[in-house]
């Protein structure tokens, strides 16, 4: 965990970039993608939450593993409880 | 878990650390991992929510949408672009810190409480136009003006209220997760105010800044899940 | 053994036999299992116990001996499963041609009703050799249906069916508990099973005050409520024909399908916008709260028999002669 | 403790300062661990005390004892005060607290005021439920489901999720605190292969107070507003699914099992090798097992749904990974009694209670068995026989455990040491007390009896007479523990440093320990549980 000390810039530009994409999801919304729609959201909130973290949140600086290891798990333990109930929900009675 | 044990003999006397840590590289990676463990806790105490989200999204996608488009969509955008703007701020904040430079620490920190205020005041008014259309969950419920509105979706209004109690659900802890960071964000500018950081000692401004940062990417999921859902010209 | 002091429980039915099998199994291979972990811990503890000039020896531990004890046990854990889920699969899957009784459970009572009409409370007659499909439903909280004479368990959820069978083996009176905590009067909420020889059986039928059969009381109600309007048995009819749709599959106007069972029935009368057929409008009334639960079990016993030609309903369905 | 008569005690965390203040604003990890010993204890009694009058309303089959709705409450109130303010405190808070600093040469936790903040929330909990009990109680079971939690039950439901919502969210903070401990304030030379395997136990106890713990406090959270608002999340009859609380119920409350049962096994780990005087054989296996039983301990929730009315198939997936998590169980059994091969074992209490731990641990551990084979668990679920099992391994495994490690580190936490005569005979009485106590719900279970009955067909009598008659003789059996533990603070013989010549850095640093834990930072040179390279001590003598 060294003190990295992040150039100005680089959080502008993720700014930039981050203000970019809600207009952009806010507009996509309105385009009739089919089911592509709610894909497409998700895909944008997800490279906006990727931004914060890597670059507002330092996890691309910091040289230490453990940082990202609590986050992919805490991440994969939500995956753990949409699954496994979607396992149940999905292949209930007369649903298909 | 490439963590080393921590170093012997190394007893610097400086104030900010505290008696059982040997060196204040320990404490404030303690410090951190902290706040990213609380971080994970949060990701699972949200998690609940989405997953009932989930599931009721699934089986009552029609009323989702109705409750979608019943939101406004321009002030749901102009939230998050406060929220953004606010984490920019925290994040020039926490580098202002690093540098020691405490009147822009100061600035900054003040900018970030007025997007938090400003954030928590639009959602307050979007709160209130959903009091005035009987939209907050309860004996007071009526979802009567989507049914009319979107008569193609054929609404069930005891369904509708499952989307405005998850909207409720999910932006009110949002919510209250935004006032404490408020609270936070106060205490760290009445402790910079004081002087108490300094470029080699800022941990409690990086790990507050961690906390908003998070708060703010729940909000970047919960924009496109509430807001979002269907809002492609109906057929 | 004692009438007060049993060990064992009654097996009077089909499934229990199979349900008995494995239990056993596993009670085999759980008293294994405990004797040679007992023995072997009372043995090292006798044998090695501490003694002057007797050292311990060091041993680290063995990758061979590791790698023995998680894969033996995990061999022997999945023949317990494919045995359970087999058991659990029978349990489930109740067989075509069941004599079909609707339970619906309130707190704190039970309260049966035989597609011949039959009503009964807290007490349920069936005949030996005869498979029985229970579909239940409960009016407030969850309940569980639950006779240890045939191993059978069944939560009974508001809301929607669920449902259980068992083909019962040996005449005599058994245990029906509810089996889900649901309030003051849990423990009381409880009755019998009276299996009768298929002879005693119809004569209890026969005894009974039936007012008609199930299908044909649904029939009733379904005329009283004004469903043949829209529901015609031909392809004019506002609302789809109900003929023949149980147990088909139905195409919905969003695109998906799902089969019409008794859930499926169910949720369209009380919510009918949630699945409309592909080709219709939403245009029936919601019935949430104007049905009773046993009223929606008579329709959906009604709605059934359209579809089980003439030996499943009293009546042969004709065309029903209300008008708008 | 001002009986010092031999010699001047020496300055430790116990006689550095006195007064109430000192104990209530304390950082220190070990006071805060007694300030945790007291509150359970507590806990504990009031909880029992609910048991022991839910067994003396099942000695006849009439309910004649209590009122039916007494009787709902009773049960209920046993459940959520023994799981939320018992048994997912008892080892971490107390034993955990105290000793996790003190195994990895730590001064402290590495967050001392949360650590306090966290005992302070729990007392707040604890009060609130105490509200709950005195102003008529709850009577939901301790699993709240819904609908009848949020729409039918009359009784003080908002309450009790409250407090169990704060409770659960002092359970985080410990586990918190405990995880970034282990990663950041070992001493030097104190890498992970040397950790003691109670440290394993404890970091895989914590993952699950951190990833499990907040789905309940979120799902109780919604209880609380379904409740009072009547929103319809969980609520069928507008259009809510009441199998979506028990998804995310037990998403939380089946790996909450593990928070109870793994500091346990960890407290055995210690306790076997000390007194068989030898390694853990297969230190690595029993290590990661713990950890596998964390992560897999998630992958098996709906096991409790398999009659709920849940679909097939998933209940399928679920009944296969119910048998995964059993594997690393069965690891650590093996791996126990392995250890004992070729030792020179001593049967002192905490060995007589790690023995107990082994064999009620196995029985509970096999009946699981049966309960993930779904065609028996249709019968036997919701009956005694899940009470059965489930008593043993919280009460028969995380409790012995507990009670094992109590006298094992009890030297250390007190500077005295118990009556060993007393401390055996109690060992023997809980053992069999707890036998009789249980075994016999296995077979009213297989015979159908339903649980939370309060009253029942009379054939069930004599088994039930049996188990009432068991839980008088645990309670003794629980009671004199606590007796002698007392009386051990002022008669009991001075504890040296190392009574048992253990390994581990605890038993390096005077007993009890000074406020900061080591006169000097221990720097480690050698593995854990080194017993080749210790003394074996004085077979402990049965006078005092």
């Amino acid at each position: 965990m060294s003190e990295h000390i992040i150039p100005s810039k680089i959080y502008y530009a993720i700014w930039i970039g981050l203000m970019i994409l809600t207009v952009v999801t806010a507009a996509v919304s309105f385009v009739d993608l089919g089911p592509f729609n709610t894909i497409v959201a998700l895909l944008i909130a997800t490279f906006k939450a990727l931004l914060v973290v890597l670059f507002f949140m330092h996890v691309k600086y910091t040289s230490e593993k453990l940082t990202k290891m609590v986050i992919v798990s805490s991440l994969f333990w939500l995956l753990l409880l949409l699954f496994l109930s979607l396992a149940d929900y999905s292949t209930r009675y007369g649903h298909s | 878990m490439s963590d080393s044990p921590i170093a012997v003999e190394q007893h610097e006397h400086r104030p900010e650390l505290r008696h059982h840590f040997a060196t204040v590289e320990q404490q404030r990676d303690s410090a951190t991992l902290g706040m990213w463990l609380f971080l994970g806790t949060e990701i699972m105490f949200f998690g609940g929510m989405f997953c009932a989200y989930l599931i009721y999204r699934i089986w009552y996608y029609n009323e989702f949408a109705a409750g979608s488009r019943s939101l406004d969509i321009y002030l749901g955008t102009t939230n998050t672009i406060v929220l953004i703007c606010s984490s920019l701020t925290v994040a020039l904040s926490v580098r202002a810190a690093q540098l020691g430079k405490r009147g822009l620490v100061i600035i900054l920190l003040i900018l970030t409480l007025i997007f938090g205020l400003a954030f928590l005041g639009i959602k307050g008014v979007e709160w209130y136009d959903k009091y005035k259309e009987h939209h907050i969950p309860g004996s007071s419920f009526d979802a009567g003006d989507l049914v009319r509105e979107y008569p193609q979706l054929h609404i069930d209004q005891s369904h509708e209220q499952i989307y405005f109690s998850l909207y409720f659900a999910m932006t009110g802890l949002h919510a209250l997760h935004m006032i404490i960071g408020v609270g936070i964000f106060v205490y760290l500018l009445y402790h910079t105010w004081k002087g108490l950081y300094t470029p080699a000692y800022n941990t409690p401004i990086e790990i507050g800044g961690l906390y908003w940062h998070f708060v703010d990417i729940i909000w970047i999921y919960l924009f496109p899940l509430l807001y979002l859902i269907d809002r492609k010209p109906l057929r | 053994m004692f009438d007060n002091f049993p060990l064992w429980p009654v097996a009077a039915s089909t499934g229990a036999r199979n349900v008995d099998a494995l239990y056993i199994f596993l009670v085999l291979i759980a008293a294994f299992m405990s004797v040679a972990i007992f023995t072997m811990i009372l043995i090292f503890a006798l044998r090695y116990r501490r003694r002057k000039g007797v050292h311990a020896e060091q041993i680290e531990g063995s990758m061979a001996l590791e790698i023995t004890w998680s894969v033996v046990p995990l061999g022997i854990f999945m023949v317990i499963f494919a045995w359970g889920a087999i058991v659990y699969f029978q349990e489930r899957t109740p067989p075509r041609g069941a004599n079909e009784v609707y339970v619906v459970a309130k707190q704190w009572m039970w309260k049966l009703e035989h597609e011949e009409g039959q009503r009964e409370i807290n007490e349920l007659h069936v005949p030996v050799g005869r498979d029985v499909k229970l579909i239940m439903t409960s009016q407030d909280v969850i309940h569980s249906f639950y006779v240890p004479a045939f191993r059978i368990k069944q939560d009974v959820l508001p809301g929607r069916y669920t449902t259980a069978w068992f083909r019962a083996t040996k005449p005599g009176t058994y245990h029906l508990f509810c089996a889900e905590y649901c309030g003051s009067q849990h423990s009381g909420m409880i009755g019998q099973v009276v299996v009768l020889e298929p002879a005693q059986y119809q004569a209890w039928l026969s005894g009974g005050l039936a007012s008609g059969s199930m299908a044909q009381n649904g029939e009733a109600i379904f005329s009283q409520l004004g469903c043949p309007t829209c529901h015609r048995f031909d392809t004019q009819g506002r609302g789809p024909n109900l003929k023949g749709i149980f147990g088909k599959p139905v195409q919905l106007e969003d695109g998906r399908s799902v089969v019409a069972d008794e859930n499926y029935i169910r949720e369209s009368i009380l919510s009918p916008s949630a699945k409309v057929v592909s080709g219709f409008k939403p245009i029936m009334p919601v019935f949430q709260g104007l049905v009773s639960e046993e009223q929606l079990t008579a329709l959906v016993a009604y709605i059934k028999s359209l579809s089980s030609g003439p030996s499943g309903a009293a009546s042969t369905p004709t065309e029903p002669s209300a008008k708008p | 403790m001002a009986t010092a008569a031999v010699t001047a005690e020496r300055e430790n965390y116990l006689n550095k300062e006195y007064g109430i203040r000192s104990w209530l604003l304390t950082t220190d990890h070990k006071r805060i661990a007694l300030l945790y010993l007291a509150s359970i204890t507590f806990f504990f009694f009031i909880g029992g005390f609910f048991a022991l009058l839910i067994r003396l309303e099942l000695l006849t089959p009439a309910g004649d004892l209590v009122q039916a709705d007494t009787y709902n409450k009773l049960f209920s109130m046993h459940g959520q005060v023994m799981i939320f303010f018992f048994l997912i405190p008892s080892i971490p808070a107390v034993l955990g607290n105290f000793l996790v600093p003190l195994m990895i040469g730590a001064k402290d936790l590495a967050f001392p005021r949360i650590n306090l903040l966290s005992w302070y929330l729990y007392i707040t909990a604890g009060l609130v439920y105490l509200h709950c009990i005195v102003m008529g109680g709850v009577d939901t079971g301790w699993t709240f489901y819904t609908p009848f939690s949020t729409a039918f039950s009359n009784t003080k439901v908002i309450e009790a999720g409250i407090a169990i919502f704060i409770a659960g969210f002092s359970s985080i903070l410990t586990g918190l605190n405990f995880v970034v401990t282990i990663h950041r304030m070992r001493a030097p030379g104190m890498t992970w292969s040397r950790l003691p395997l109670f440290i394993w136990a404890h970091y895989a106890t914590s993952i699950i107070q951190l990833l499990g713990t907040p789905v309940l406090a979120i799902t109780l959270l919604l209880v609380v507003f379904e409740r009072a608002f009547h929103l319809g999340i969980f609520d069928p009859t507008r259009g809510g699914d009441p199998l979506l609380f028990q998804h995310l119920f037990w998403f939380y409350s089946h790996p909450a099992v593990y928070i109870m049962i793994l500091p346990s096994m960890g407290v055995v780990t210690e306790i076997i090798p000390c007194f068989a005087r030898k390694r853990v054989f297969g230190y690595s296996a029993v290590a990661l097992s713990s950890i596998a039983i964390a992560v897999f301990g998630f992958l098996v929730w709906a096991h409790h749904m398999f009659v709920a009315g849940i679909s097939l198939y998933s209940a399928m997936i679920f009944s296969i990974l119910s048998y995964m998590v059993a594997i690393p169980s069965a690891i650590k059994v093996f791996n126990w009694t392995a250890t004992l091969y070729k030792g020179s074992i001593s049967f002192s209490t905490p060995m007589l209670y790690a023995f107990g731990f082994i064999g009620l641990f196995t029985m509970g551990g096999l009946t699981g068995l049966f309960l993930a084979a779904l065609g028996i668990d249709v019968h036997v679920t919701d009956t005694y026989f899940v009470v059965a099992h489930f008593h043993y391994i919280m009460v028969g495994g995380a409790v012995m455990g507990y009670l094992g490690g109590m006298h094992f580190w009890w030297p250390k936490i007190s500077g005295r040491m118990y009556p060993e005569g007393w401390g055996r005979l109690a060992a023997l009485i809980v053992f069999l007390g707890f036998n009789l106590t249980f075994f016999p719900q296995f077979v009213l279970g297989y015979l159908g009896m339903p649980r939370r009955y309060w009253q029942y067909p009379p054939e069930f009598q004599v088994l039930n007479v049996l188990s009432t008659a068991g839980s008088t003789i645990l309670a003794v059996g629980y009671v004199l523990p606590m007796v002698y533990f007392l009386w051990s603070m002022r008669y009991g013989k001075i504890a040296p440093d190392n009574p048992w010549n253990a390994a581990g850095l605890e038993w390096k640093t005077t007993s009890p320990p000074p406020t900061f834990n080591f006169e000097e930072e221990p720097v480690v040179t050698w593995e854990a549980y080194n017993y080749d390279q210790l003394p074996e001590p004085q077979e402990v003598s049965l006078e005092r």
